[in-house]
């Protein structure tokens, strides 16, 4: 390499960046490589959901009109928010990389801090609306109610007051909509808290300046991450909440 | 002309080289935060070890079990809980994660030209996650066992046992998360941690091999995982997902299950399939036959390995159009196996043979793949498959393909890169009668089970009718030699590791990176990093090589 | 012989007498399914045979000591050509061959005599349209085409008849079916080939092939008294299902006279015809297979009846081409307390109470 | 020795930078997105509801992919892998459905 090795070693130090792992040769490897993982893994991720998206189009197709009425159980406000809400967190996420990337200390925190937050609004919001279903008593298998379906006019807060009772075995197939409300909106909510808390540790580090000395690949696959859980959500909010949400 | 292919330095002069990963630090901490991904593989072949001798002890209780007609040397759901664990063991703590977290994690950075893998700490952490799985598994056992089989039926997993259903199905979800790390950083290395001049088609087969499965592992692995939350969920707080009664559909759950779980079987098989490819190679001093053929077979049974799941289901009650899909595309994934094995049997064509020990191993390999292979096809085709599913037929097949296939490359790669892995040789002569005590014993083992499935016994029987005896007995007795066969190997490997002689950087005279490296290698595997200039197993350019070496001591 | 310990000998004996290779070929599918497996045996002995071939005269031939130096050979298309395309045309023949035997069997012949087949654990539970029921055995003619409807009460058990060469999967929520016809009186084993729990290995039976006069002579022995069709009828009266279904122009449900096999049109739109399964799925979740023109009033029956009452309702239904008998039973449910089977506008009438069985 | 500000430059290169106004031109498409598939979804257009609701969704995936992700200024690579994840879902969607649609056939 060199002729002495403390040249060989100043030498190395000025090649490599603090935060260029040994074993890669270059940065833009490093960063490739992490990116990369990322979208691998978020290939996963869409395979995990997969399963549970397949789940949700056998039994739409076979009980659709109990889907029908346990999606008129949600509310149209609260989704549509809680759906302005995530965009908009991932639209503030999309700007942190930009500030990272732009070496924006000042900004890349601001707009961590308005993700974390927008975060913390949809969760809440969604705690809103699992309030609602316990108090219903429609979270299967929690003495699961199928009142609601078979005799309407007795569900004083439901959203679509024209809904007409469903038979009693179509009844109770609602339980099978409402494992999935939960099954996927739950391990949505799972990731945004995953996603949240990781946020908390990035603000931290944004503020001591980690991330907008050129090294963004964390900021970078984080916001992946995030605009990742937000597809799922743009996906779950239609099937969800929006099935025939018109006078039947 | 001698009849061996190794090369040994002097032994008088050799040593191991003072600097190497091993030595590099020391401490139990050094090994346990290590980020070194030839530490991580040894700390995966110990803990794999050990899961295959308690696999293989619930083996073994199985098959004493099947002695006798009756279920006499245990009550029926213990001899349930057994086969069980021995599934959930075997599977998903052995054989998922044995070549590719073991010799793969050792060698795929170093084929490629890489100082690690692309994520040291992944690696670390799917390690623990493995860990962490078998000490589920572990409990589990301990605390009372499980006895829902390995496939996780449901209703009867979700409804109708009280056994642990719930710690097990946690152990599996950690398990495969540990191997989507795995087969993730495998991915993301092969792509962009390729040394200079290491194009596509100049990486070993191994490397396709382990690529293959590795696309497996990431897009198949996470169904599973939902499989087994769903059948968590649902036998906690009984929601109805998979049970009719409630609307729920149970085949629902065997379409997910068997979605991660057909592929799985490549997962498994693919890595042994790389490991074959390098020691025929070598041990014929030829380049593989078809070097494309049989990279591009690797890539074409992962993907339709994702189209044929549903032919574990063909009696379940599906819809007899969709067996048709399924299974011509069974009969097309079985075509790229053929493939490799006549390829590999090409590749002795004109070479220069030695029967080293991992030469033995491979043709096992050969010979049992090839009839594990070609049952398989009895079972695709929709028909014959009416008669052999579920029966010991379908047993013998896949121990056939897993134990003869698998294990075998399994064996005959740790024996093969042993020398790597350790700086020291195993010994020869004992190594290749455990080879052949092994063959012997498998097919003592497992052929006598075609016969059974032929007669119509059906698996996970713990009481047989008794004209079935005589080849239970049969296996039973295999079964011990068998055993035999697999002890020897850690014996004389542990010996070996004092006492074994010293390797030097090349004993096979092989032409892969890792081979012209020290043994055991240093940390960073590589002082520099090389520049490929020649295409794999390109024995002429180590021959110069080695002269030009040669000429420059002199 | 006198050296071989007695006990030894005791086994071989035993062993040796009890010995088999081959299962008995006691179906008219089964010789048809052996030519399918003698075919696939026979190639991968010859594909077997081949790769044992090269391996061993290569390794012969080109052993280092006789061929000290190898010669690099990259490969040889015609070669892979070869044996991709052999392997994938014999490959395609099993599929084909295969999937006619498949069909074969799992496509019942319009005039195969039914036999219900209820799984549960542990044990197999055969009802006969006459009435007879067994447990753990099935006596079948020889020489007439059986076909078996089968259904699980609750986990996934499988119906293995391997000297016939069928099997089906008993699953819960629906009903599977096979059939088959035996060609040699005699008994043979039945086993439950899907892991079912703890007595997996004790769900075992015998399926008793009998000639056709002692067939009779054994229905005959075996009856309980009613048939199937009649146990169905007391249910169906007491059910009060015909409160809704029968033939007066008020009728709230449809008239169930010769509607099996009967193409019915549906309030949700599309056709259906009205087999065995679309019977079971109407009594147990009925909202979604209303008939065109009828609201759906109809309460659920799921977890009321029975997996064996349900089949006895079938089996009624199955049977029912006049209305003779349905107008008799109503006459009885008549004289019930007002509102029991009368109640009228869009309220369901009160399913029956606790589960019935026949 | 003096590689790395040499790859630096390549890796800015290729890492390309989208503007903040593409994101706010974005986030409003996908605002305005989410109303229109809320609208659509009480109008009644039978079976077009469904595939009105998902045609919206996969848009705005599309979008965000494209965009918020960087896809559209990614590498072949990316973009494969994007592909890949599809595929796979779609052939489990697909061949699952491919058993439950063809259960009834043969049986009218």
């Amino acid at each position: 390499m060199s002729d002495s090795p403390a040249i060989a070693q100043a030498a190395e130090h000025h090649e490599h960046p603090p935060y260029q792992r040994h074993h890669f040769e270059t940065v833009a490897q490093q960063f490739d490589a992490a990116n990369f993982a990322m979208w691998l893994f978020l290939l996963t991720e869409i395979m995990f959901f997969g399963g549970l998206f397949m789940a949700y189009l056998l039994y739409r197709n076979w009980y659709f009109h109990a889907f029908v009425a346990g999606s008129h159980q949600l509310s149209l406000l609260w989704g549509t928010l809680n759906t302005t809400v995530l965009i908009t967190s991932s639209f503030t996420m999309a700007m942190g990389v930009w500030c990272a990337e732009m070496r924006k200390k000042g900004g890349l925190v601001l707009c961590l801090v308005l993700t974390f937050v927008l975060g913390l609004v949809f969760l809440g919001i969604k705690t809103i609306e699992y309030t609602e279903k316990i108090e219903k008593h429609h979270v299967p298998g929690f003495h699961y109610s199928v009142k609601s379906f078979v005799d309407p006019a007795s569900d004083k807060e439901a959203t679509e007051a024209h809904d007409k009772p469903l038979a009693p075995d179509m009844a109770q197939k609602t339980e099978v909509y409402f494992f999935l409300y939960f099954a996927m909106t739950g391990m949505h909510a799972l990731h945004m808290i995953i996603g949240i808390c990781i946020l908390g540790y990035m603000i931290f580090r944004a503020q001591a300046g980690a991330y907008t000395t050129g090294h963004v690949t964390f900021v970078e696959n984080f916001g992946l991450y995030w605009h990742f859980v937000d597809i799922i959500w743009i996906f779950l909010f239609p099937l969800l909440y929006l099935i025939a949400r018109f006078p039947a | 002309m001698s009849s061996t292919v190794v090369a040994l330095p002097d032994q008088s002069t050799a040593r191991i080289p003072k600097v190497n990963y091993l030595s590099k630090e020391n401490g139990l901490l050094s090994w346990l935060l290590t980020g070194d991904h030839k530490r991580i593989a040894i700390l995966y072949l110990i803990s794999i070890t050990f899961f295959f001798f308690i696999g293989g002890a619930m083996a073994g209780l199985i098959r004493l079990e099947l002695l006798t007609p009756q279920s006499d040397l245990m009550a029926t759901d213990t001899y349930n809980k057994v086969f069980t664990m021995h599934g959930v063991i075997m599977v998903f703590l052995f054989l998922v994660p044995s070549v590719p977290a073991t010799i793969g994690n050792f060698l795929i950075p170093l084929m490629v030209g890489a100082k690690d893998l692309a994520l040291p700490k992944v690696n670390l952490l799917s390690w623990y996650l493995y860990v962490f799985a078998g000490i589920m598994v572990l409990y589990t056992m301990i605390s009372g066992g499980v006895d829902t089989g390995w496939t996780f039926t449901t209703p009867l997993s979700t409804h109708y046992l009280n056994t642990h259903v719930l710690s097990t199905g946690i152990a599996i979800f950690i398990a495969g998360f540990s191997s989507i790390f795995t087969g993730l950083n495998f991915i993301v290395t092969i792509h962009k941690m390729r040394a200079p001049g290491m194009t596509w088609f100049r990486l070993p087969l191994f490397v396709w091999s382990h690529y293959a499965a590795s696309i497996l592992m990431v897009l198949g692995t996470p169904v599973l995982a939902i499989a087994i939350v769903l059948v968590a969920l649902e036998r906690v707080f009984g929601i109805g997902v998979f049970d009719p009664t409630r609307g729920g559909d149970p085949l629902l759950f065997q379409h997910l299950f068997w979605f991660y779980s057909h592929p799985a079987v490549y997962i498994m098989i693919l890595p042994g399939m790389g490991v074959i490819s390098e020691v025929v190679s070598t041990f014929s001093r030829k380049r593989v036959f078809g070097y494309t053929a049989v990279a591009f077979s690797s890539v074409a049974i992962a993907v339709f390995g994702f189209f044929v799941w549903e032919h574990h289901m063909f009696i379940m009650g599906v819809s007899n159009y969709s067996t048709l899909v399924f299974s011509l595309l069974t009969m097309l994934v079985a075509v790229p196996s053929a493939i490799k094995i006549f390829n590999w049997s090409f590749t002795l064509y004109r070479g220069s043979l030695t029967f080293e020990t991992p030469m033995l191993y491979a043709f096992g390999f050969m010979g049992l793949f090839t009839i594990g292979g070609l049952t398989g096809v009895f079972l695709g085709s929709t028909g014959t498959d009416i008669h052999f599913t579920e029966t010991y037929f379908i047993v013998a097949h896949f121990h056939f393909v897993m134990v003869g296939g698998m294990l075998m490359a399994f064996l005959a790669g740790v024996h093969f890169w042993w020398p790597k892995m350790t700086g020291r040789m195993y010994p020869e002569k004992i190594s290749q009668l455990a080879a052949v005590v092994t063959f012997i014993g498998f097919n003592f083992t497992f052929f006598p089970q075609f016969i059974l499935g032929m007669l119509g016994m059906p698996r996970r029987y713990a009481a047989y009718p008794p004209e079935f005896q005589i080849l239970n007995v049969f296996s039973t007795a295999g079964a011990s030699i068998l055993g035999v066969g697999y002890l020897l190997p850690i014996l004389y490997l542990t010996w070996s590791l004092k006492y074994g002689e010293i390797a030097g950087n090349n004993p096979w005279q092989a032409t892969g990176l890792e081979w012209q490296i020290q043994s055991p290698p240093l940390t960073e595997n590589f002082p520099e990093i090389p520049i490929m200039d020649h295409e794999a197993y390109d024995y002429e350019w180590l021959e110069r090589q080695q002269q030009r070496e040669a000429q420059s001591v002199g | 012989m006198s050296h071989i310990s007695p006990v030894l000998w005791q086994f071989f004996v035993k062993w040796m007498t009890n010995f088999a290779l081959f299962p008995p070929e006691a179906s008219t599918i089964a010789p048809q399914m052996d030519a399918l497996i003698f075919f696939m045996v026979l190639v991968s002995l010859i594909g077997l045979t081949i790769v044992i071939l090269l391996v061993t005269s290569f390794s012969i031939l080109y052993h280092k000591k006789r061929h000290p130096v190898a010669v690099q050979i990259e490969g040889s298309t015609l070669l892979e050509a070869t044996w991709t395309i052999i392997p994938l045309g014999l490959f395609l023949i099993m599929f084909v061959w295969g999937s006619l035997i498949y069909f074969r069997v799992y496509t019942p012949p319009a005039n195969a005599m039914n036999i219900y087949v209820v799984g549960k654990q542990w044990m197999w539970k055969a009802e006969h349209p006459g009435g007879q029921h067994e447990i753990n055995s099935l006596h079948i003619p020889v020489g007439r085409p059986i076909q078996l409807t089968l259904i699980s009460q609750d986990v996934f058990h499988s119906f293995s008849i391997p000297a016939f060469r069928v099997k089906r999967e008993a699953i819960p929520g629906r009903y599977t079916s096979v059939w088959f016809q035996a060609t040699t009186p005699g008994t043979y084993h039945l086993f439950c080939t899907q892991y079912c729990g703890t007595n997996h290995s004790a769900m075992i039976g015998d399926i008793v092939v009998l000639s056709l006069a002692d067939y009779k002579k054994w229905l005959a022995q075996s009856t309980s008294g009613a048939s199937l069709a009649q146990n169905g009828e007391r249910l169906f009266a007491s059910l009060s299902c015909n409160a809704c279904h029968n033939d007066r122009p008020d009728a709230r449900g449809p008239n169930l006279v010769n509607v099996y096999g009967s193409k019915l049109a549906l309030s949700s739109g599309g056709s259906v015809t009205a087999d065995d399964a679309y019977l079971r799925e109407a009594i147990l979740n009925p909202s979604q297979h209303i008939t065109q023109g009828y609201s759906p009033i109809m309460p659920t029956y799921q977890g009321q009846i029975s997996e064996d009452g349900v089949i006895a309702l079938v089996e009624y239904i199955k049977n029912l081409n006049s209305n003779y008998r349905v107008e008799q039973t109503l006459n009885t449910t008549d004289l019930l307390p007002e509102g029991e089977g009368k109640a009228t506008g869009a309220k369901p009438a009160p399913a029956a109470k606790g589960a019935v069985n026949p | 020795m003096n590689d790395h500000p040499e790859h630096q430059a390549h890796h800015e290169e290729e890492h390309h930078i989208v503007s903040p106004k593409v994101y706010l031109a974005i986030v409003a498409a996908l605002l305005v997105g989410t109303g229109l598939t809320v609208i659509a979804a009480q109008i009644e257009m039978g079976v077009l509801n469904p595939i009105v609701a998902l045609g919206i969704a996969v848009i705005k995936a599309t979008l965000v992919v494209l965009f918020f992700m960087h896809v559209k200024y990614s590498t072949k690579l990316t973009k494969l892998t994007v592909g890949a994840g599809l595929f796979t879902f779609l052939a489990l969607i697909g061949m699952t459905l491919a058993d439950y649609i063809s259960r009834a056939w043969g049986r009218w």
